[in-house]
């Protein structure tokens, strides 16, 4: 079997396992508790996956050193909540400013057309949130063009701290009162449709089917579905080759200014989707949370999985949701064995623990968990080694 | 004065070096010749201390110096003048050459003085940032550099690289009289034939092992060695 | 199967058939208010030592109480309740700060959980939400309550408020307070400060030539701190006004030694007769409890929402021997007919959730002392 | 007048302490082309430590005591955290550094449960002077001398010594610098050494300003030295210093006026406009890169 | 000579007070292989970054197939310290200043004196990325799919590409694994994976031991046969040089000191004394 046969294996194999892990979600969802962690886990898991991924397309794949992530998914967020509120809560959430400034909301139009009960509300909720997604990742990708103007330019840190610079303009923009009739100012919005809205009810409400998990999972994958498509398309290639030397990609024929511009706004569309799916996970979304630490974060788990490895940055999202979230919370509270009270273990130790982990995997992991490569090539490796062992030859 | 026994190197999974031994006497020059990939340069990183062998020891002048981190190596009296060049493209060519003195504690402007002799060049460009000056003139300072250190032992991967041809017959009359002066040579060179002529011992190196040696002139009448390396 | 009779001493070894009902602690103990938050939760935690059981169905079951934190931030909020919910409790507790309490509203929410705000005074923790409820007054009562405070004992003309920018503590409280003000014929400037911001003398300058004759400023405890010790530094002399988050042993501390007059409005006010074993009974806790002494800032100062974090805990029992359940359906159905009367006053419900309450306290630090004066009882009339 | 006069003062206060940090910054940069995010870091466990020392020394044993942990700690986060790293991408050690500084945080967290601490009084430099009816900190009048100061010194030391030049072929080559005889560890150790000493001082002139320390007070002007090193151009250490006056004395400035929403946001575009016009920095040279 | 596919006028580039490329003028005719050879530091590797648009010259114009490509004049404070000739020949002409990837879009593809593949991309994607400039597809549809033939054809070519340069066993190696040698030999086949008309080869023989060059010498003979090639190098190998290239130009401080086919310049006593060296000197290695 040819290198390049069992890489296509790796992939089916991959796509497989993506497949049934969905199946496997949507019934997990559906038999056991809805209060489990695990589903809160995997819906942010899957709002982060999305987000690392696309960072990684720049920082990773592009060799843009662009710190601006939390920016955009800040404008994705707010675009996508200003869009989506119904207009009966509005005046409840802007009660500061005595009521908003937009009168429609996405999901309420296409009501006004499909109809605002059974089937045609499903549709039309889908449709409005679908849309307001899209709008969410188009005004991301507007606001990186525009950056993009100025700052691409730039060489490798400096263009870092620029985009971290423009991230903190984005938040103050929208924190600014004077546009508080639209952005709420510096307060929450909320109220807009979430996960849990896409629980299907029957007539008397009693949820009937639960897809608040399953959907998340698959918005994420869809959208990372696109990247790696990208990124395994000539465009990719070309990206990948700006990485690699800007001088020699230049001399290939290669429009630096085009092609890094195209890769930062579509870097910026995703995180945008990414950043309304956080508010869609989080119930509200304030611009307060979006500051630099969370772009740092996002890197972090870029390098924790992998840079320039798209299922590096997905498993390494998960991990990193279930353990700071999850599997450490028990070190934040006391614990007794018998009558002997572990030592350390209070308020705070999850963090100082997590962090150690971290500084762990940074320092022994260097290359992160996957290194630059794929899931694909790891089935693929595996499958060679196991086909090697079974022929019993030593390879020469 | 060095000597080289049973050296391995490996870069990862790949044997770069499989082996090899020989030495350098004192006050000769000796050089290293092969095709691309041979383990030239492999060989002088690991004597200067950048890589680590896997096995094998290197002696200087009776004390081992295996293992030993490159800084500890220069002390001892052994420079290298890199392949590719590898000046600091920030300093100037001034400040290039004092540093590559900067285990020296006494004076000088003498040494500056001389390297300015053989390059004239250099003296133009004296405040230049060495990272703007043209291959060639890189491939001077490199050079210009290591002398500034007075070693005992100095190593040479690849001198001549991208230099004009009048430039390279100074490179070969440079290390000739540098050699008069006592310091011992090891070179690495493409250009056979003139290493060969300057050497006084030559060795060849194929994928990693030592298969030929002998004196420069022996080897220049080798068949072998003239179909491989001479053209 | 017999029950165990020994107290809270013997938990460790109690035998499994011993019921428990949990009681969820949604409180920050990181982040900005996280001084604040371990306050409020140590009045639950000395309520539970004190009444570590509860009847129900005949049955006593042991209280737990079960913490999340939620790092003062409302992008954490969600998954700290997330978590409560899914340790299977039964009904919350918190938060302190209003931000986190409305992030997490629809998690409670939807797991048809109830929640009991201890201090959080924001109208958007139970406005529209049937499972929230709290216990304490809100901000348009004490904005209004300091607007008049301030105009009654000051005779202020001009106020200056500083908010944290996107808390809606501060930024709801500091915009009652403005309509309150100027309703009564005042001037107000109105003004905010980024998160994590350290040097407050800008604003203080900028009050202080606004001709400012009260600086409002209900922020978090590290920032009060600091406006505080840098007002002093700068010799100001309008009186710096806070809200309930302001009544801490820390912003005390700060302003002791010093030339600065500090006003709080709270909700309890310690020493008072009616609440004499409640005081004499946690001061004695604090001392013997290290941990929770240092949590309450190193010294036994109580600080009122201690007290309304005790009062919490009550009301939660209440509601629980009325369910007579130990099902979160339950206890949310009967929560609204629920009356304590408790040491920071009587507590009953409106139609909304929110306590009915027409009194504030309004405290004053004294410097020379390093304690809290009591100043006057002040209600909207 | 007595207003901007109050402001300027703040503005100048605040910009020295910058200063302090950002030179730790630029000096890290410079050799290691790391950004140092766990340098804010540092400069708040200073604080912490001084808060808990001077609770059993007195002052002037205290403050040395304070100054040689916080090298310390530099130090061995150096040896710990970047130095295994020295091989792997820059984006690495980068993220080590984030680590690092999510670790101090979190301890720090973790040992004062978050709740603020207060910083003790030093002797003269927390007192009040008035000068034209402003009131302020002895503190604010000391910080711009001790910065230019102490930055004369490390210019000096930079460009016309031997460590110095060091220090400048470090930063580009780690390999041919150790084939010139220099031990490129103590180089990076010195930095680091230099910088976490700045940063202790910078700790000492702040918090004396500003009173309480908490986990996070390291990371606003860690982020806003960090701006203030951009500014002035990597590397170059009188440019931070005069990005960091510039941009102290902009954001007070602001402050002051009605548009506070922007402070913060204001530093970032000033950068980025001075980013736009010269895009290393005001001092910062472009690094000779020949095709 | 009319039909010149590349011609250099007047051109100037000075960095500060150095002037390293001074006022030089030449021409590649279409078909031919044109060597420019000088000392070190005589602003060869400058003049190449000047018709590559890697440098902005400071002066003068080049054309391509008889389109002025670019072109510039001393301007602002260049205009005061402007140490070369002709400023004003060019100071009412509409300035020029195309990128390096319009100058490869035009059909000039060119090779580093350092070596600057794509590292850690395979053989076969250094080749495609090459490919991309030319391919007819956007970003939408190249992500989508929508093109695939197009994508396939890429694949072919390159795969045809490699094959005729004996790499194709290599496909799939990182191309820095590959040995010096053939580093180079992917560096032309890169090259020319863009079709370009005339192709700059910047010192292909450095690092290459007389062996080697001999091969490297073949395989520039073939290319230009091949592909229909006009080829400009610069090299110090004078076996190289002599051998293969129509003509010589000679730079020396930026200057052009001697012109002509190889035997002349050879013999042209300004060559010999700045480049060359004596020639008994040369003929006793
Ligand atoms: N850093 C490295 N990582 C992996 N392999 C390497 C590395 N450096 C060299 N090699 C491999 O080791 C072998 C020997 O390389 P070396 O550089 O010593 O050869 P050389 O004889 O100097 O050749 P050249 O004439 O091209 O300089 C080659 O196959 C090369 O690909
Ligand atoms: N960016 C720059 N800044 C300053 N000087 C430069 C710059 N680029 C080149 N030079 C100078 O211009 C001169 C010509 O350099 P160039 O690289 O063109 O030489 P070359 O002819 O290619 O030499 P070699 O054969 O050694 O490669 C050199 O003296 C060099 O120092
Ligand atoms: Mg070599
Ligand atoms: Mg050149």
């Amino acid at each position: 079997m040819s290198k390049e046969e069992r890489l296509r294996r790796g992939q089916r194999i991959t796509w497989l396992l993506v497949a049934a892990l969905l199946l496997l979600v949507l019934v997990l969802e559906n038999v056991i508790p809805p209060s489990r962690m695990l589903f809160p886990v995997l819906k942010k898991g899957a709002v982060y996956a999305l987000v690392v991924v696309s960072m990684n397309l720049l920082n990773g794949f592009t060799g843009l050193f662009s710190l601006g992530q939390a920016g955009f998914m800040l404008v994705g967020a707010y675009t996508y909540a200003i869009l989506t509120i119904p207009t009966a809560l509005r005046d409840g959430v802007y009660y500061l400013y005595g009521r908003s400034a937009v009168h429609f909301s996405l999901p309420e139009m296409y009501a006004r057309l499909l109809g605002s009960s059974g089937l045609g509300g499903a549709v039309s909720l889908t449709l409005g949130v679908l849309t307001a997604l899209v709008c969410a990742g188009l005004s991301s990708a507007l606001a990186a063009w525009l950056i993009g103007l100025s700052v691409l330019r730039l060489r490798s840190d400096y263009l870092g701290i620029a985009t971290l610079g423009f991230g903190e303009i984005i938040r103050a923009i929208y924190q600014w009162d004077k546009l508080g009739p639209i952005t709420n100012g510096a307060n929450m919005l909320k109220s807009f449709p979430t996960f849990t809205s896409f629980n299907i009810k029957n007539t008397q409400g009693q949820i009937v089917l639960r897809l608040s998990t399953l959907v998340p999972l698959m918005l994420a994958g869809v959208c990372i579905g696109i990247m790696l498509l990208l990124i395994n398309s000539s465009y990719g290639r070309a990206f990948k080759a700006i990485r690699e030397d800007e001088v020699a990609a230049e001399a290939m024929g290669i429009n630096l200014a085009r092609h890094k511009m195209m890769a930062f706004c579509t870097s910026a569309f995703f995180a945008g989707v990414g950043g309304a799916m956080l508010a869609m996970y989080q119930n509200q979304v304030q611009a307060k949370a979006f500051t630099a630490a969370m772009t740092y974060e996002i890197l972090l788990i870029v390098v924790l999985g992998g840079i320039g490895s798209v299922s590096g940055s997905c498993i390494a999202s998960f991990l990193f949701i279930a353990s700071s979230e999850w599997w450490l919370r028990f070190l934040d509270n006391a614990l007794y064995i018998g009558g002997f009270k572990v030592p350390l273990l209070r308020n705070g130790f999850r963090l100082v623990v997590f962090s150690f982990i971290i500084m762990i995997v940074v320092l022994f992991f260097r290359q992160g968990l996957m290194g630059s490569r794929e899931l694909p090539e790891l089935i693929a490796g595996f499958w060679q080694r196991k086909h090697k062992a079974k022929a019993g030859e030593p390879h020469g | 004065m060095l000597n080289i026994e049973n050296l391995r190197v490996n870069y990862g999974g790949i044997e770069a070096v499989k082996g090899i031994s020989f030495s350098v006497p004192k006050g000769e020059i000796v050089t290293l010749i092969g095709a691309n990939g041979a383990g030239k340069s492999t060989t002088l990183r690991t004597i200067a201390g950048l890589v680590r062998p896997r096995s094998g020891t290197i002696r200087f002048e009776e004390s081992d110096i295996t293992g030993l981190s490159p800084d500890r190596i220069v002390e001892q009296g052994i420079t290298l003048v890199p392949e590719g060049r590898r000046v600091f493209p920030d300093l100037t060519v001034l400040e290039n050459l004092k540093i590559g003195a900067y285990l020296r504690r006494d004076k000088l402007d003498e040494d500056i003085r001389w390297v300015y002799d053989l390059f004239p060049r250099l003296k133009e460009r004296s405040w230049q940032a060495a990272g703007t000056l043209s291959g060639g003139e890189q491939q001077m300072l490199a050079v210009g550099r290591a002398l500034m250190s007075r070693p005992k032992l100095m190593m040479m991967d690849e001198p001549s690289l991208g230099l004009a041809p009048l430039i390279v017959k100074g490179i070969f009359e440079i290390i000739r009289e540098i050699n008069r002066q006592g310091v011992t040579i090891l070179l690495i060179e493409q250009n056979a034939n003139m290493a060969l002529h300057t050497a006084h011992t030559a060795h060849v190196l194929e994928t990693g092992r030592l298969t030929l040696s002998g004196s420069g002139k022996e080897l220049l009448r080798d068949e072998e060695v003239r179909r491989a390396y001479l053209g | 199967s017999s029950q165990p009779t020994g107290g809270p001493e013997s938990q460790g070894s109690a035998p499994a058939e011993e019921k428990v009902i949990k009681i969820g602690v949604f409180e920050p103990a990181t982040g900005d208010s996280g001084a604040g938050g371990k306050q409020e939760t140590l009045g639950m935690q000395y309520a539970n030592s004190v009444t570590p059981t509860v009847e129900i169905g005949g049955e006593t079951y042991k209280v737990e109480l079960v913490y999340a934190d939620n790092g003062s931030s409302t992008d954490k909020a969600t998954s700290a309740a997330a978590e409560l919910v899914s340790k299977g409790v039964s009904v919350v507790l918190g938060s302190y700060g209003s931000s986190v309490s409305i992030a997490a509203g629809p998690t409670f929410d939807e797991a048809g959980l109830a929640a009991i705000g201890v201090t959080c005074t924001n109208p958007g923790v139970t406005a529209g939400n049937d499972y929230y409820f709290r216990i304490c007054f809100l901000d348009p009562f004490q904005g209004t309550v300091l607007a008049h405070f301030a105009m009654d004992t000051f005779g202020a003309q001009t106020a200056y408020c500083l908010g944290e920018l996107g808390n809606e503590y501060d930024q709801g409280l500091v915009e009652y307070f403005k309509q309150a003000f100027e309703a009564a014929g005042g001037r107000v400037i109105t003004d905010s400060f980024p998160t994590n911001n350290s040097d407050f003398t800008s604003y203080l300058s900028k009050a202080k030539n606004e001709g400012a004759d009260v600086f409002f400023s209900p922020v978090s405890i590290a920032y009060s701190t600091q406006i505080v010790d840098q007002a002093a530094s700068m010799g100001v002399d309008f009186p710096i006004l806070g809200g309930d988050t302001l009544d801490n042993n820390r912003v005390l501390a700060a302003a002791t030694g010093k030339n600065i007059k500090l006003f709080v409005s709270t909700f309890y006010q310690e020493g008072s007769e009616d609440t004499k074993d409640f005081d004499e009974g946690i001061k004695a806790w604090l001392e013997s409890n290290p941990q929770a002494k240092t949590d309450n800032g190193g010294d036994t100062t109580i600080a009122a929402v201690t007290a309304m974090g005790f009062d919490a805990y009550y009301v939660a029992l209440e509601a629980i021997k009325a369910a007579d359940s130990a099902d979160p359906g339950a206890i949310k159905a009967a929560l609204p007919g629920v009356e304590y009367t408790g040491v920071s006053g009587r507590i009953v419900f409106d139609d909304i959730g929110d306590a009915i309450r027409d009194t504030a306290y309004i405290k004053t630090a004294n410097t020379e002392t390093g304690a809290w004066d009591f100043v006057t009882q002040q209600g909207v009339g | 007048m007595e207003f901007f006069l109050s402001i300027l003062l703040s503005g100048i206060s605040v910009g020295g302490q910058y200063a302090l940090i950002a030179v730790g910054y630029t000096m890290v940069y410079g050799i290691l082309r790391l950004i140092n995010f766990a340098h804010g870091d540092v400069f708040m466990v200073a604080g912490l430590m001084m808060v808990y020392l001077s609770a059993w020394l007195p002052l002037y044993l205290s403050v040395p005591v304070v100054l040689l942990l916080t090298v310390a700690l530099g130090f061995i986060i150096e040896r710990v955290a970047y130095k295994p790293l020295r091989a792997s991408p820059r984006m690495s050690v980068m993220i080590s550094a984030i680590g690092v500084s999510y670790l101090l945080q979190n301890l720090a967290l973790y040992i004062t449960g978050g709740l603020p601490q207060m910083y003790p009084r030093l002797p003269l430099l927390s007192d009040s002077v008035t000068i034209g009816g402003a009131t302020t900190r002895v503190v604010t009048l000391v910080t711009p001398f001790l910065v230019l100061l102490l930055v004369l010194a490390l210019t000096q030391l930079i460009h016309h010594t031997k460590i110095g030049m060091a220090m400048r072929a470090v930063a580009r080559d780690f390999e041919t610098s150790q084939l010139m005889g220099i031990r490129i560890n103590s180089v990076i150790s010195v930095t680091f050494i230099i910088g976490s000493f700045l940063a202790g001082v910078g700790s000492m002139l702040y918090f004396s300003n500003y009173a309480t320390v908490i986990p996070v007070s390291g990371s606003m002007p860690g982020l806003k030295a960090f701006v203030a090193a951009v500014f002035g151009g990597i590397g170059s250490v009188p440019g931070a210093v005069i990005g960091a006056f510039l941009i102290g004395i902009c954001e007070t400035l602001i402050k002051g006026s009605d548009y506070t929403v922007f402070s913060d946001a204001f530093t970032f575009a000033l950068l980025i406009l001075i980013l736009a016009v010269k895009p290393t920095g005001l001092f910062g040279e472009r690094t000779a890169q020949k095709v | 000579m009319a039909d010149a596919l590349l011609r250099l006028e007047n051109i100037t580039m000075q960095f500060g007070g150095v002037v390293a490329v001074n006022n030089l003028s030449m021409e590649v005719a279409e078909g031919e292989i044109v060597a420019l050879i000088g000392p070190n530091g005589a602003g060869k590797t400058t003049a190449f970054n000047c018709v590559t648009g890697v440098y902005e010259p400071t002066n003068g114009e080049v054309s391509f197939a008889g389109q002025p490509i670019i072109r510039n004049h001393p301007q602002g404070r260049m205009q005061r310290s402007y140490l070369g000739e002709y400023a004003e020949h060019y100071a009412n002409q509409r300035v020029l200043h195309p990128t390096p990837d319009h100058i490869t879009q035009l059909g000039i593809a060119r090779t580093f004196q350092n070596i600057r593949l794509f590292g850690a991309l395979s053989v076969l994607d250094n080749v495609l990325i090459a490919k991309h400039m030319r391919a007819k597809h956007s970003l939408f549809s190249a992500t989508f799919r929508l093109s695939a033939g197009e994508e396939r054809r890429m694949r072919k070519e390159a795969l045809a590409l490699l094959e005729e340069q004996n790499l194709a066993h290599l496909q799939d190696e990182p191309a820095s694994s590959l040995p010096y040698g053939l580093q180079r030999r992917l560096e032309i086949a890169r090259a020319l994976a863009t079709d370009p008309r005339l192709l700059l080869l910047d010192e292909p023989a450095a690092g290459m031991n007389p062996q080697e060059t001999q091969e490297l010498t073949d395989f520039i003979r073939s290319i230009r046969k091949n592909y229909n090639l006009t080829v400009l190098m610069i090299e110090h190998h004078m076996d190289l040089v002599m051998q293969i290239s129509d003509r010589i130009y000679v730079l020396d401080f930026g200057k052009l000191i001697a012109h002509g086919p190889p035997e002349a310049v050879q013999d042209d006593p300004r060559v010999i004394t700045a480049y060359l060296g004596a020639e008994e000197d040369y003929a006793e290695y």
